[in-house]
């Protein structure tokens, strides 16, 4: 709140639909993820965390990364999200509320919780007070047709947004290399060690 | 492609930095076709080995005989490179082949200090670039850091590609007789395939990270052939030894690695390393802590003193094996090693001009004791194992004191008659089934002929009995410890008195033992007594395969194992005229005489140092050798005169005097049972070291302090006795004691509340986790 | 829009991780927990790099993301390993290591 | 499609500006369209018509002339049937979950391009997102199967759940060849690549990537097949077994949504087989960057739309049903080693050209 006030009153450019949706979509969000920790029932958290996992899809969105944010619906929706529920499903058998899913340390998680964000937004609000995001960079790009068609009169330009694909792919193949072989390395090992430890003997 | 068109020059400019270049024969440019060829054979041989007429064993050998052909036109090539740079150069600026902007560099980037530094020392060698021809790609980048691969070709590459390749070729011919039959066959040929593509990698590394890869690679393939009969447990012990003592020094050698990397300005090259070592651009004491971190990988992979111990224990693997991994591959790497970054040694142990330093040190104690280790070992294989180490030892010694060039030369020596004295231990054993020589072997040489032959010539050459190969090599390390006045010798880089005392007495040694080898092993009567079964295992034949050796006289074998043996003892006797001293019998025909030195030695590249050359000695030549024979003469009379006297006596044949000098005499029996406990190195590693602190140590610290700290504190206490009954009638009680009642009450409730904490549930940790976080935060942001 | 608008949200959602790691028995929901954790860093890891106009922050919270499905991969494996030791997946039960 | 043709008819014809809001109602009706009038023609077409004549079924041919009514007669059936919600059922995600299965369907429907400039969203990441949106409809079937109660419903909810999850990997991996081949993941660039490449040489009818990604065409198209959870892949609604899977419980108009979520999801997939694989809204002879293709181009797409439904359902009417250890079978040691190979090949084919 104190953010959106301060840019009111500093005047800056304000993207009214945009922070329009950012509030609604970030109000939701936590509103889900206080769900995820709160609710008695398992399944209706594993839900609740789709929520919330969308709603951070859409905030990468915001953040103008499209690919993040596909990968990240793809990855934790289709699969991760997935995998709990099965594991939910697999291991408890029961509808409705699970009883105390809970133990008797809500006292002290809500204090270091609180404590935690307290710290956190202070030196944030401090640190980058009224620190604007740059605009979205990613102008209008145009782009001829690869291949010259018959068209004489006029070569024929569409426009298209540039794209921060291509940029991440160049990243991720070109500096973060290593990284990349490293997780996938990662990857398989964590498939291997899953099966060793899930497997009945 | 036509062997004209490997050789021509071919033009390839690339920026060149002094010492290299980046354009050359064809051959030198693409050598990475050698271990590629290997690498590729290994692959083809495990996946299609067994299907084949030959198991496998026709792709290896195929594959290992067009790298030694490679490897001989590379060889080729490089001589014509060496000695015809000039023109190429001359060539190059006369814009015939090459673009301008290389040809200014070339000449540019070569100034003539550096070519008349190093020939200073040698007087009148001609001015060559002797310039190593260098090729590289990107292999990754990662963070800003291009990873780049590369061959680095220059004299010490092309020599040991012709190493490689030889010895690998005769091992691969011998094992297909030797090996017949094995039940993992396919897999043994597919490991030698890796092994010789591991080291030739390792040969023509441009970059320590690639250097590093195949030194690992070496170490992994070893640990597969030593324990290629891994269903025996001494076996794959013995490979678990070498594999984990070479990790110890591994460490050494990333360690080292990386300290050069930022040193250099954080580079993997190793001609820049060396070059920026040898301009002084890098702190001496960085590059004395790193040579000191890269000492220890050689100390364990070149079986140095004190790691040495895995390589007598590796002789569990084939005995081809052995002999190559003695011979060319996996212990010289170490050697090759410090040969390569010559300039990071030269400048951090300041070889230049002193006496003494620590891989001269390390040397010379490597080659005395583990020379003395050798005389008691009863299995051939060990005795040779030692001789190895002590021969590493020389190697090692010869590159400390700054003789460059003899140690390179004794490796190249070495490699032929050590890979022939191997050979032809396991030809023998291969007929007795043993590598036992007081139990199974004596009076060989009645039976098997050629094996005796080519083994006595290769002892002779390890020996260094003029002409052999070992005389010119030994000989000229010992030159090469700096000039001791007495012999009339001069130059050299130090004064290094005690390396070349060391030195002679080794080769006494060495002398001493191989003629005890050579008396039991095909000397007196055959001792083989029927107990075949305990040794068809040692073969990991199957039985079936040799029960028709199994009653009858152990006899010669066919041309795979002869021929290889016919070779290198061939190589033995000759291969030392490769390096004959200037004047020695050539009188004044510059192109006989050391041309080993000439072609080999990168005497006028930037990235190594320019060392001294000392001038060979007739005084000393003759005195090391009667040193030698003298020991020669020793176990001689020993075993040749008394031994054989009394077994004649007593009827059978014998390996020692029953009551020899060491039953007789309290040191010498004290001395050889050190030896036959391996100076208790194996002990100190396993019950010292590793069961130290839960036994022996536990006592001592009981005993100390039962006896010395009791007694103290006693003395103490019955003083304070008296002062204390004072002090207790009047502080004790009410002062003292009521304050150490409140600490035992605070500590005792504290300890009950904080103990509910400890409950084991990770939640509860976590959440103190976090809360320990957020405050240690806070303060950062708070307070600091 | 405001770099703090993300990094608050962030913020927020990772207390909200933190409390349920602290307090949830399930060891599924306990799962779920650290997944809102990754996502917070993931949120900051993407505005700061929206922020310096680079794709680095993108690129490592993809790594983050693949990083966490192994991580759930792993997870739960050991929560169906403790249900068939312990017929139940409540961590509390889980306290051999108590002092 | 609809909305970018209205507003481009309405502003250069009529000349009138649109607001946002009309935009965005315009966007919404024509989404609706595209997801309703494929869904109901499929429905009346294959199922009704080409099945019957198929299977030698008499159903479907009294309502109206020829049968023309049925489809209308089916909805009137499934409106005015009860709304019932079991009484031990978890009463939101119940009621949620055919909602999300259609959410999916539309959120797939987003990137579709049905012509040059008529699209809903020119997303960057067109076919990633699709293939990303499309694993949402697990999350539906899921709750379904969990929200009823029911050990039929859950025991199909699962079955789905292990059915599309094993089976969107040979379908991301069939799609790669496609996105190597053209260069990027803009579902409107795959087709301009589509109309303006060659195939050796020849650029008369482009190069619809059929041609040369038969083997992902082949893979995509199986692999939808399962996603759909239709026969041969029907375990997961198989009467014999499961009743109707995850959708016993449903009746009414949640039933008709489940049943409109499948048909629409299949003339959805069919749109992205052929804007992947078939040229999209082009057609040969007429030059991708003609204005006449945001009037045609829709038309294009929905015949080809068709023609793929015709294989999906034609493999629907003819084949019998697979046991689930094959399906998984044909899944992981089948489609995706078949595919990774095609991506190899692909990329190799890619960088040697």
């Amino acid at each position: 709140m104190i953010s959106l006030l301060a840019q009111i009153s500093n005047g800056d450019d304000l993207y009214v639909a945009q922070n329009i949706f950012w509030w609604f979509f970030a109000i939701v969000t936590v509103i889900a993820a206080v769900k995820v920790v709160t609710t008695d029932n398992i399944v209706h958290a594993a839900l609740h965390l789709v929520i919330v996992l969308a709603g951070v899809a859409v905030q990468f969105v915001f953040l103008g990364s499209e690919f993040a944010a596909a990968t990240q619906v793809l990855v934790y929706i289709g699969a991760i999200v997935v995998l709990l529920l099965f594991g939910i499903m697999l291991t408890r058998g029961s509808l409705g509320d699970d009883g105390l899913v809970d133990t008797e340390r809500r006292g002290l998680g809500a204090l270091v919780a609180l404590l935690l964000f307290g710290l956190m937004a202070f030196s944030l609000v401090d640190g980058f007070e009224d620190v604007l995001l740059p605009e979205d960079s990613r102008n209008l790009v145009e782009v001829t047709t690869p291949i010259d068609t018959d068209i004489d009169d006029d070569e024929f330009i569409r426009q298209t947004r540039g794209s921060d694909t291509a940029a991440i792919g160049d990243a991720i193949f070109e500096s973060y290399i290593v990284p990349f072989e490293a997780v996938s390395v990662l990857l398989l090992a964590a498939l291997i060690g899953a099966v060793v430890i899930a497997r009945k003997e | 492609m036509s062997l004209s068109s490997l050789l021509l020059f071919a033009a390839d400019a690339g920026p060149a930095l002094p010492g290299y270049t980046f354009a050359g024969p064809w051959i030198l440019r693409n050598v990475w076709l050698l271990p590629l060829i290997p690498a590729l054979s290994f692959l083809a041989i495990l996946f299609f080995g067994k299907r084949l007429p030959f198991k496998g064993a026709e792709i290896g050998i195929a594959s290992v005989l067009s790298i030694l052909a490679l490897a001989i036109v590379a060889n080729i090539a490089w001589f014509d490179h060496r000695d015809n740079y000039e023109s190429e150069k001359a060539e190059d600026a006369a814009g015939l082949l090459l673009s301008d902007e290389y040809a200014t560099v070339a000449i540019d980037g070569e100034p003539d200090s550096l070519l008349l530094s190093a020939d200073a020392g040698e007087g009148g060698e001609a001015a060559h670039g002797s310039t190593a021809v260098r090729n590289e790609a990107t292999w990754f980048q990662s963070g800003g850091q291009e990873f780049k691969v590369g061959t680095l070709v220059d004299g010490q590459a092309v020599m040991m590609l012709f190493v490689v390749t030889f010895i690998s070729t005769l091992v691969h011919v011998f094992s297909t007789e030797y090996v017949a039959g094995d039940r993992r066959y396919t897999h043994y040929f597919a490991f030698l395939s890796l092994f010789t593509a591991s080291m030739l990698l390792l040969v023509v590394s441009a970059s320590t990270i690639q250097f590093i890869t195949a030194w690992e690679l070496v170490g992994v393939c070893s640990f597969a052939l030593i324990g290629h009969w891994w269903e025996e447990k001494p076996n794959s012990d013995a490979a678990l030894k070498a594999f984990l003592t070479n990790r110890v020094g591994d460490i050494g050698l990333l360690v080292g690695m990386i300290i050069l990397f930022f040193s250099a300005g954080q580079t993997f090259d190793i001609v820049k390393i060396n070059t920026m070592a040898l301009a002084g651009e890098i702190p001496q004491r960085n590059l004395t802590i790193a040579a000191l971190c890269l000492m220890a990988a050689v100390m364990s992979k070149s079986g140095q003193f004190i790691l040495h111990t895995w390589l007598p224990d590796a002789m569990a693997g084939p005995t081809p094996v052995s002999a190559l991994i003695h011979a060319a591959t996996m212990v010289v790497a170490g050697v090759y090693m410090i040969a390569r970054l010559y300039g990071v040694f030269f400048v951090g142990f300041s070889i230049e001009g002193s006496p003494v330093n620590p891989m001269a040190l390390i040397g010379m104690f490597t080659l005395i004791f583990a020379g003395l280790l050798a005389f008691v070992q009863d299995d051939i294989k060990k005795v040779l194992a030692y001789s190895t180490v002590s021969q590493l030892g020389y190697m090692v010694m010869a590159l400390g004191v700054g003789a460059w060039t003899a140690g390179m030369f004794h490796l190249f020596t070495h490699a032929f008659f050590k890979a022939g004295l191997f050979l032809g231990a396991g030809s023998v054993a291969h007929s007795v089934h043993s590598f036992d020589m007081k139990k199974d072997m004596g009076g060989m040489r009645k039976f098997m002929p050629t094996t005796y032959k080519t083994f006595i010539i290769c002892t002779l050459a390890l020996v260094g009995i003029f002409p052999f190969a070992g005389f010119w090599s030994k000989d000229e390390i010992l030159v090469g410890t700096g000039g001791w006045g007495l012999f009339g010798g001069t130059g050299g880089n130090g004064n290094y008195t005690l390396m070349l005392i060391g030195g002679i007495f080794g080769a006494a040694l060495t002398g001493a033992y191989m003629t005890r080898v050579i008396y039991l092993t095909f000397f007196g009567e055959f001792r083989h007594v029927a107990h075949h079964d305990d040794h068809a295992v040692d073969h990991g034949h199957a039985d079936d395969a040799h029960d028709a050796h199994a009653n009858h006289d152990p006899h010669e074998h066919g041309p795979a194992i002869t021929i290889p043996l016919i070779l290198l003892a061939g190589f033995a006797t000759l291969i030392g005229l490769v390096n004959l001293p200037p004047g020695f019998i050539t009188g004044n025909l510059e192109s006989w005489q050391e041309r080993f030195f000439h072609f080999y030695e990168p005497s006028a590249a930037a990235y190594f140092p320019a060392i001294a050359h000392g001038t060979p000695s007739y005084t000393l030549a003759i005195f090391a050798s009667v040193v030698g024979l003298l020991g020669v003469g020793l176990a001689y009379f020993y075993y040749f005169v008394l031994v054989d006297r009394k077994s004649k006596a007593m009827g059978e044949s014998l390996t020692e005097l029953p009551n020899g000098p060491t039953s007789k005499f309290g040191i010498l029996k004290a001395g050889h049972t050190l030896l036959v406990e391996k100076y208790y190195l194996d002990h100190l590693y396993t019950d010292v070291i590793a069961g130290g602190t839960k036994g022996p140590l536990a006592k001592a610290v009981y005993w100390f302090n039962q006896n010395v700290l009791d007694a103290t504190v006693d003395g103490v206490g019955r003083t304070s006795v008296i002062a204390g009954k004072a002090v207790y009638e009047h502080i004790d009680q009410t002062v003292i004691d009521g304050a150490v009642n409140l600490s035992g009450v605070v500590s005792s409730e504290t300890g009950a509340g904080l103990r509910k904490t400890q409950n084991g549930k990770i939640q509860q940790y976590a959440a103190y986790l976090f809360a320990g976080a957020t405050l240690l935060a806070g303060v950062l942001i708070f307070v600091i | 829009m405001l770099l703090n608008q993300f990094l608050l949200l962030a913020a927020v959602l990772f207390c909200l991780g933190v409390y349920g790691v602290i307090t949830r028995k399930n060891g599924v929901m306990v799962l779920m927990s650290i997944e809102m954790i990754l996502n917070a860093v993931n949120i900051n890891l993407v505005a700061f790099g929206a922020f310096n106009g680079t794709p680095i922050g993108s690129v490592f919270a993809l790594f983050v993301i693949a990083v966490a499905a192994a991580e759930v991969g792993i997870g739960l494996a050991i929560v169906l390993l403790i249900y068939r030791n312990k017929k139940s997946i409540d961590f509390s039960e889980v306290d051999l290591l108590k002092g | 499609m609809i909305s970018t043709l209205s507003s481009v008819l309405l502003s250069t014809v009529l000349a009138v500006e649109i607001p946002y809001w009309g935009q965005t109602s315009f966007r919404v009706l024509g989404g609706l369209v595209a997801i309703l009038l494929p869904a109901g023609g499929l429905v009346y077409v294959y199922l009704f018509k080409m099945m019957s004549f198929m299977q030698s079924r008499l159903g479907p041919m009294e309502a109206g002339p020829y049968g023309s009514m049925q489809l209308l007669a089916e909805v009137g059936k499934f409106l005015q049937k009860e709304d019932i919600v079991p009484a031990k059922a978890d009463r939101v995600v119940f009621l949620g979950a055919p909602f999300i299965v259609l959410l999916s369907t539309f959120l797939l429907l987003l990137v579709v391009p049905f012509g040059p400039d008529a699209w809903f969203v020119d997303l960057d990441t067109g076919v990633y997102f699709a293939m990303a949106v499309s694993s949402v409809s697990v999350i539906g079937i899921l709750m379904a199967g969990w929200g009823s109660s029911s050990k039929y419903s859950l025991l199909g909810g699962i079955r789905a759940a292990g059915q599309l999850v094993a089976y969107e990997l040979p379908m991301i991996l069939a799609v790669v060849g496609v996105v190597i081949q053209a260069g990027t993941l803009n579902m409107n660039e795959i087709v301009f690549a589509q109309a303006n490449g060659e195939i050796f040489g020849i650029g008369v009818i482009g190069n619809p990537y059929i041609l040369t990604q038969f083997v992902g065409f082949a893979v995509f198209l199986i692999a939808i097949q399962a996603e759909l959870t239709q026969p041969p892949f029907d375990m997961p609604v198989a009467e014999s077994e499961l009743v109707a899977g995850y959708m016993t419980e449903y009746s009414g108009l949640r039933f008709l949504l489940f049943f409109i979520g499948e048909f629409a999801t299949a003339g959805v997939f069919s749109a992205i087989a052929a804007v992947l694989f078939l040229g999209g809204w082009y057609v040969p002879f007429l030059a991708p960057e003609h204005n006449l293709y945001n009037v045609l181009g829709p038309l294009v797409l929905m015949a080809k739309i068709f023609g793929v439904a015709g294989l999906i359902f034609w493999f629907r009417f003819t084949y019998p049903r697979f046991r689930e250890d094959q399906l998984q079978r044909l899944a992981w040691k089948f489609l995706i080693p078949i595919a990774l190979v095609n991506i190899v090949i692909t990329g190799v084919l890619k960088v040697v050209f």
